[in-house]
């Protein structure tokens, strides 16, 4: 079957259920951002060619809203029922609480949320003629139980971290945060192209007095967070929450996440905070 | 002769400078008024204001209803962004190609035809800007210095053909010139302006007035003598001046001539 | 050719035609920036229909109609220059959208979906609304074409002359705000600002005549978005910016005419 | 006051000191959009730093300075506004940097970065380096006043009056290029177009003479800049934006000076 | 007399329209050049070719180094988004306040110091204009055209201050105009240009020769009588006249006045 998915989580989440036969098609390389991304017509070859396509939703993928907005072979990931997101409550700023906040969009890194994605696309992939039903569903079995057992791991690795208090540059880690249970005090901004106003940044100083470090993504130019964590006193911890970083191979999802959790125990074990 | 254009109890304050002060004027068809008087003294703002052009602080202005005017601005500049030749500068007065065929032979720049706008020179735009001004066939010409940058030739020439085609097409013609002694000879009334009318009346009671003489001197008079005598057109129009510029009493109005209301000087 | 390639043809065909005389007037009226002005103000219409609960492409729309009339009234000042006037409108309208984006709704607005806008997604929708705004302009500006080009050349000899500046200048306005508009969300801003200018740029150099300027800039506009598409299908490049890069190669092809 | 917000004004007060006479000159030279479009090609110079793996900051400085050349150059043919060659650059290199971005280049760029900047995480060294380079700058630009007014005025009186014009020209356009290449990062580009022009625009109405605009400028862009981060500060609105509005309002403000 | 600035040989183009065809020209200190010739003829393009504000297509110039020149446009337009006062625009020049003020005096503007230089008349920029080019102190001063649109004192009164700077400060002066019978009187060598050079020499000597009646007339002829003969300044240079417009044998050169080599016409 030919597969094209929008960004590399995703293409993590559905290798394990693809064989030589099919193909997997990533729309967004690790170096462009979706703001500016401009399709290409083999992009538009692909996704109309595709017999499955994957995107999370117009929130984080605004430029697909419309090509896909026809095309029956789409899966719109944030409509899946079996979904579980963060408590709004715990996403929103004291002085943020409007009706509509926007939901946390990176749902991969909630492990359980991985397996209802695999689910889902196991049970698209079976409804597709000329594969093997057989095959995928033991394909995601084998997935089920290294999720599984990754969720294990994962639970155990950040049980420690539990009583850890951390800031986050962006809003980006509410389903990882609901699942490991962990507590984090404040995010700098919402989104990637809201700049914070002063006010905001000076009260998270005094918020950050509780706070062990400050967490944000690795972009190729850090500057201006690591001066904002130099702002706060906290130590900057740079997350790879897109998969940037992950070489190619096997078992990439997990490898993802456990980077993730490995990164933030470097927080912990910082030296300003030991 | 009919009543064109008129303008009543003008005031124009640019700021603090008085630049008009109680003007009244009044342009008739097949008659040539010409606005004389030193730099600065208002004449292009006066125009300005009789075409709509710029508001005045205060007064009143009648216009004949669809009145078609010709008019020829002091300077000009266009953008070098916009290709233009000649021929369509003309077209867009939104005269025929006949006429503007014929204006383009009056004013002797039938060559430029293809040349661009923005190439011509000074005196070259002048004329293209008079057939523009001429091709449309208006009711009333309003000229801004005509012969401006014009050659000697082409000054004399261009000030009869605006004589010309005063008498031909009866429009009126309302004109600021400083060539006293080309233009007088060719013109109905003078009005003499220096922020309000000096004098105002027909050229050879005007060139004999002291207010006159004050503004350009024995000399310009003599020039304008020099000129006016060589002329061998006969005017029958009487030419009596008005004027109050030492506030003196006013003589009876007996044509539509222009007429300046006297009040207290601001 | 795939469907998706005669939709985005046809779409940036639309655009390139109207473009021809409404990117000339851009050019001669220093308001190359137009569309780039009405995109940043696209993201405050965007929180407006949030805000007041309409529309979104129906708000925009009149934000653009309403930053074009705000526009025409800034120039009636007469002390500054067009681009000037864009550049405060512009900053202003993009700078009020962030503040207020922050304070109502959370709701994540791209603002460079604006910018972008993706030829290739073209529906045949998108298609029959641009080449129907477009048609309507077109013959708008071809009707008014003489007072057009008048008070563009000169504005106080078009007055006296007869033309309702005032009037004429608003509609040209509109004209350009709407056509822009419509075509943002569709092709982005980046591509229509580009059709705009360096067709009627390029074409300045090789004309003598408005008219000429404007249909060769038509000519070129179209001949950029073909030869971008070929590009894009063949090289598989980014469309938008094959055309733009088709249409800045025509330029510099002129560019290489000796001037007089 | 917080250590931020000291950072945040002295880099803030620091561009819109420059900007005061840089911002008059773009008024006046139809240079609105110089900004916006060094930001654009901010893109294609960050791609080029990636290939050949040069400093990306030392690359994006590099490719505003010839940007700046290239305009001079395309000045010279005259026959387009600058305003229109502004918009033929800007589109052109940010269409070039997207295709480039697609072929090479595996680091992921964000465009936002240059567009918006932030203030608030100005570091001490930026205020140093942005300070330095607005100073230098300064320096220059009051050592060559005469001059530069001379060919703003009319260039052919100035060089035949023995100016040397090019030159002068030049090294304008360099000087403007670098203190936006310098602050871009830091400010962002919207706020320094922003500093640029409004308080510019505004103090045009105010002002009788070249150096006394340039002046109040400068003094409009300070009170700006304070005002802006005060209400950012009160009112937590995003503070490059805040700063933005507040010159805005300042510009509002001097529209209701009746014109003489 | 020394020479100032030196043209050979000069040939202009635009496109296949040819404007100046071999020219030579000198110009000298303390010393008037008037160029005449109707409109399009290249005046001004020659102006612009002697101060390398356009490159000819062929031909040398030459200058002397460090020459001072003060000029004077034809034509000046002026931004308005840029504020500008009379004052400050005259100190753009580089003169001394004291020099810009006895300029003012001398041109009759010093009312206008504070004005905005876009919003000044007609007469009222060329005033100004001409004011700059004087208080240079230049040792060379190239007014086009620098009475147009300055009313009638003024433009004698102009012509007048002009011809007393040149004694005065002994710098050279090159002229156009079309003012031939307020020119003439003031004026040491006149060249009569037609793309090509028609006659030069000095202005009576230039009045009578056939190509100059050709071109303007008996009419100009006689105008320039009238004022010519009033004029009290006595000229101590001889007047001959070198004309090559029927491609006559030349004279012997005698003086540093501008001469024309023979050529072909292209
Ligand atoms: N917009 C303006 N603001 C202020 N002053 C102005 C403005 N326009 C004109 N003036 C002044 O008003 C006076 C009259 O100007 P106007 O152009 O009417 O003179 P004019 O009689 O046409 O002179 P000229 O013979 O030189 O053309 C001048 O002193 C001029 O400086
Ligand atoms: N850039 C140009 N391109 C093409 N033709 C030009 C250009 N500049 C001037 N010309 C033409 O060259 C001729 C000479 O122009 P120039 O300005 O020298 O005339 P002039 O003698 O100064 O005339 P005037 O007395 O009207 O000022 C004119 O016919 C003009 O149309
Ligand atoms: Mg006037
Ligand atoms: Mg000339
Ligand atoms: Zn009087």
């Amino acid at each position: 079957a030919k597969l094209v998915v929008s960004i590399e989580p995703l293409a993590m989440l559905v290798e394990p259920l693809l064989g030589p036969d099919d193909s997997l098609r990533v729309l967004l390389k690790p170096n462009t951002s979706p703001h500016h991304y401009s399709l290409k017509a083999s992009d538009m070859r692909a996704l109309q060619q595709a017999d499955l396509i994957l995107w999370v939703g117009p929130e984080l993928e605004q430029f697909l809203q419309k090509p896909l907005a026809t095309l029956p072979a789409a899966l719109q990931l944030d409509q899946l029922a079996q979904l579980s997101w963060p408590d709004q409550a715990e996403l929103s700023e004291p002085h943020h609480s409007h009706a509509h906040t926007a939901r946390d969009p990176h749902l991969w890194l909630n492990p359980d949320n991985a397996l209802a994605v695999a689910n889902a696309v196991a049970q698209r992939l079976q409804a597709l003629a000329g594969v093997d039903g057989a095959v995928v569903q033991a394909r995601l079995a084998v997935m089920q139980t290294r999720i599984a057992a990754l969720s294990v791991e994962l639970e155990r690795d950040l049980g420690e971290l539990r009583e850890l208090q951390f800031m986050v540059y962006h809003q980006a880690y509410g389903h990882w945060n609901q699942r490991f249970g962990l507590t984090q005090l404040s995010a700098v901004s919402l989104t990637p192209e809201q700049k914070p106003g002063a006010r905001h940044i000076y009260q998270l100083k005094e918020r950050a007095k509780d706070a062990q470090c400050l967490l944000a993504e690795a972009f190729y130019d850090n500057q201006s967070t690591q001066q904002l964590a130099k702002e706060l006193g906290l130590p900057l911890v740079l997350l790879d929450p897109l998969g940037t970083n992950v070489a190619p191979g096997e078992h990439r999802y997990e490898t993802l996440m456990r980077n993730l959790a490995a990164d933030m125990k470097a927080c912990l074990n910082h030296p300003a905070n030991s | 002769m009919d009543k064109l254009l008129e303008a009543t109890a003008v005031n124009l304050r640019f700021g603090d400078k008085q630049v008009l002060q109680n003007i009244d004027l009044c342009l008739s068809s097949a008659n040539i008024t010409t606005l004389i008087g030193p730099n600065g003294a208002g004449k292009t703002s006066l125009v300005r204001v009789m075409l709509g052009l710029q508001k005045p602080s205060s007064g009143n202005l009648w216009r004949l209803p669809k009145l078609r005017i010709g008019y020829m601005p002091q300077k000009l500049t266009i953008d070098s962004s916009l290709p233009l030749t000649v021929k369509r500068f003309l077209e867009l007065g939104g005269a025929s190609a006949n006429d503007i065929n014929r204006a383009l032979a009056l004013t002797g720049v039938e060559k430029l035809k293809t040349s661009a706008m923005q190439n011509l020179s000074g005196g070259e735009t002048q004329r293209v800007l008079l057939t523009r001004a001429l091709a449309r066939k208006p009711h009333l010409l309003v000229l801004d210095e005509p012969v401006q940058g014009v050659d000697v030739n082409g000054q004399v020439a261009l000030y009869d053909l605006i004589n010309q085609i005063r008498h031909e097409q009866g429009c009126g013609v309302l004109m600021v010139s400083h060539d006293l002694h080309l233009v007088m000879a060719n013109t109905d009334d003078v009005i003499c302006l220096n922020q309000h009318v000096c004098c105002h009346g027909h050229p050879e009671s005007v060139t004999a007035h002291p207010a006159y003489l004050d503004l350009f001197g024995p000399k310009a008079a003599q020039s304008l003598a020099v000129y006016s005598h060589n002329h061998d057109h006969k005017h029958d129009l009487h030419g009596d001046v008005i004027c109050d510029h030492d506030h003196a009493a006013h003589k009876p109005r007996l044509s539509l001539r222009p007429v300046q209301k006297e009040k207290p000087h601001a | 050719m795939p469907d998706f390639m005669v939709n985005a043809w046809l779409a940036g065909a639309a655009v390139a035609i109207v473009a021809g005389p409404l990117g000339s007037f851009a050019v001669w009226r220093r308001m190359a920036y137009f569309g780039d002005t009405l995109a940043h103000s696209a993201l405050l219409g965007v929180v407006f229909g949030l805000v007041l609960d309409i529309n979104i492409n129906i708000a925009v729309t009149l934000g653009c109609l309403i930053l074009a009339v705000a526009l025409v009234l800034l120039q009636q000042t007469r002390l500054l220059a067009t681009d000037t006037l864009l550049g405060i409108l512009s900053h202003s309208t993009l700078a009020l959208g962030l503040v207020c984006i922050g304070l109502f709704g959370n709701t994540r607005v791209d603002l460079l979906a604006y910018l972008f806008g993706d030829l290739l997604t073209a529906t045949p929708m998108d298609v029959i609304t641009i080449a129907l705004v477009a048609a309507v302009v077109l013959a708008l500006v071809i009707g008014f074409w003489r007072s057009l080009i008048s008070i563009t050349v000169h504005e106080e000899l078009a007055r006296v002359e007869g033309v309702k500046v005032e009037a004429v200048r608003m509609l040209l306005m509109l004209a350009m705000a709407l056509v822009i508009a419509i075509a943002m969300k569709v092709v982005g801003v980046l591509l229509i600002t580009a059709l705009l200018i360096i067709p009627a740029a390029a074409a300045r150099r090789i004309t003598h005549t408005p008219e000429h300027m404007a249909g060769v800039a038509s000519l070129l506009g179209l001949v950029a978005v073909s030869s971008g598409l070929i590009t894009s299908f063949f090289w598989d490049t980014p469309a938008g910016p094959s055309v733009v890069l088709s249409a800045s190669t025509l330029f510099a092809l002129t560019l290489l005419k000796p001037q007089r």
